[in-house]
């Protein structure tokens, strides 16, 4: 290696003893990209410019002085000699036209911007390394105060919710086994309206079945509806003190009046 | 900005018998106010002054730092002998985090309310018939909560039930103008919700929806008063 | 009385048609003040808003509060989309007993690190590629375990790589507002040397350099939604 004839000055004992030290120790370097990117220091220049050519060289020679020391070289070392063998022949050949692929100036100039890349991240690693840092340089809060967390819950429903909602109410109606017939259905709201009307003229006993709107008395399903909503209706009516109730015996007939005391 | 902090007494030793020239209050003060930040407990003067350079009255930058955070957001306090920053006590409502969780309506208050929309005003009772199991008082009541539904007027019905009517804010929610504006059967059977199919046996059907629609253009006086 | 009440969906209500008077300025000052000192953690202006009273803006809050706080002790930092309140650093002398020891990073695992910081979002092989070595599972979890990197969206090529992102804590340690205040980002992205170059020759080089060429701008786009 004659680059230390080259620049003599400037090769300081830390770097003669680390151009020795690469020589024994592989293990400190973190692959062959960083062991080339090492040994183009040496070459001390841009790395745009640097010469491949000669990058090579030198790596081929630390690989022949390693297998002298009968190191153990990792195959990624060994795939990278030949590699750079095989790019080393090619460099020095005039350009064969018939071969195909790229050409030995692309893969030196891919090699160049490799290392150009890895130096790079290298330098910005260091700058960033070399930042203020926070819990070295800088400090956050040291008396944390804590924030409870309070839940809330919000309900939420879409109109599509609700409109699917209804529409498996209105299904369910539609297909229920037992269709409520509302046609037969006589509601206590009904009888009680009916109730209210006539009880003034309730001033002695009567049966109950009189009370039983017209046409609701002959079909048996209407009869049973009208009976017990208006049955319902005279519990109500009893309830607010406006009539009274009697029947002699078990399913004997229900008789009902108007309540005097109140006019006494 | 700190030119209007008169010197306290006390203040004349540093300037008196120190080797080197302490750093101005303004930096004293700035070193003070990054100890008391980053310090986990409340800090001492002796403490300060230790790890200030020398000639610093710690005692003296405390007081500029506290005369500064008056009326902050957080203030200079005093606690036992030593000195913490901490939040202004008014501010304390803010060291709470709010977290809100949606859930979606249980299927049965969805069911609920869609009745009262669609036949408000309407009581319990009829709820009831409608869905065709009882409405739980529970769920009544998260609706009242939501302010989705209120009380309408009573129905002149034995017992003189309480009706229920959606509200505004429902509509706000649903994005409706009014509840007329509810999709009736027709087009709930058009959007595929409802079978297109009449239910055997049931000519109520489509007399159903009539009225279904027919009732909605009423219902907007609901919202009086 | 309803027409008031069709905000738009979405949240800028705060700006806008708030229902209640929001505080002065002043005072919104004093609340992210007080929250951000309560806080190590930086916190999002989105956390810091849903704290405050409805109508603040926290934003201009901690604009203003950023200004108050220029050259003092300790001063208000931006760290992604969040905000915290950090000592001035040419007053870490006086925290040394708050130093936070740290293992030291290997030489594998600080290149690592910038170059997920430089590259992101970057897969496992890309960084195998830059540094020439493969990339130890250590490496990695020691990052991960610092929280300085974490997982990004997987890549949308063969394989479908999960790729390496920095993370705000990340930021927040080395002081840097966001990934785009890297030191020295724009003038390696000049010089090209955050370009996916592949080797010459491989099956993919041709293709792969017209897509570097899109993706220059843009990384995010190799990525699904």
């Amino acid at each position: 290696m004659d680059e230390d004839s080259f620049t003599p000055d400037t090769m300081s004992v830390a770097d003669r003893l680390a151009a020795e030290a690469l020589i024994v120790d592989v293990d400190g370097f973190e692959g062959p990209l960083d062991l080339l990117l090492t040994l183009s220091r040496t070459q001390k220049v841009d790395l745009r410019k640097i010469s491949i050519l000669q990058l090579a060289q030198q790596y081929l020679a630390f690989v022949e002085k390693a297998k002298a020391l009968r190191l153990e070289l990792a195959a990624d070392y060994l795939v990278m000699a030949a590699w750079l063998a095989y790019l080393k022949s090619r460099l020095l050949l005039p350009p064969d036209p018939s071969e195909e692929g790229p050409s030995a100036e692309d893969l030196a100039a891919h090699l160049a911007f490799q290392l150009e890349r890895l130096q790079a991240m290298r330098d910005v690693a260091a700058r960033l390394m070399g930042r203020d840092r926070l819990g070295q340089n800088f400090f956050a809060r040291g008396e944390v105060e804590s924030v409870a967390r309070v839940k809330r819950i919000t309900w939420d429903a879409s109109l599509l919710d609700l409109m699917q909602g209804y529409a498996r109410i209105r299904t369910r109606d539609e297909f229920r086994p037992f269709v409520m017939d509302r046609e037969s259905v006589y509601t206590m709201e009904q009888a009680l309206e009916t109730m209210r009307g006539m009880i003034g003229f309730a001033g002695s006993w009567t049966d109950l079945t009189r009370y039983l709107p017209p046409g609701w008395d002959s079909d048996p399903k209407r009869r049973r509806s009208a009976t017990a909503a208006t049955f319902a209706a005279t519990l109500q009516l009893v309830k607010e003190g406006r009539l009274e109730l009697r029947q002699s015996e078990t399913f004997a007939p229900i008789e009902l009046r108007r309540r005097e005391e109140d006019e006494s | 900005m700190s030119d209007d902090l008169q010197e306290p007494d006390g203040a004349e030793e540093n300037s008196t018998e120190s080797l080197f020239e302490a750093p101005p209050m303004g930096e004293q003060e700035r070193m003070v106010e990054a100890m008391l930040f980053a310090a986990s407990e409340p800090v001492s003067l002796r403490d300060m002054a230790a790890r200030m350079p020398h000639g610093c009255d710690a005692a003296e930058a405390v007081a500029h730092l506290r005369k500064r955070y008056e009326g902050r957001g957080v203030r200079v306090v005093r606690v036992g002998d030593a000195w913490a920053i901490r939040t202004a006590p008014d501010l304390g409502f803010l060291m709470q985090n709010e977290v809100t969780e949606t859930r979606k309506l249980s299927r049965a208050a969805i069911e609920t309310l869609a009745i009262i929309a669609y036949h408000q005003p309407v009581t319990r009772a009829e709820i009831e018939e409608i869905r065709g199991v009882s409405v739980s008082r529970g769920t009544i009541d998260q609706l009242l909560d939501l302010e989705w539904i209120r009380l309408g007027r009573r129905k002149m019905t034995p017992g003189r039930p309480v009706t229920f009517v959606v509200t505004p804010s429902f509509l706000d929610h649903f994005g409706l103008e009014s509840s007329r504006d509810l999709p009736g059967l027709k087009e709930l059977r058009a959007a595929g919700l409802l079978e297109n199919r009449p239910p055997p046996g049931s000519p109520l059907a489509a007399e159903d929806a009539d009225q279904a629609e027919g009732e909605a253009p009423g219902q907007s006086e609901l919202f009086e008063d």
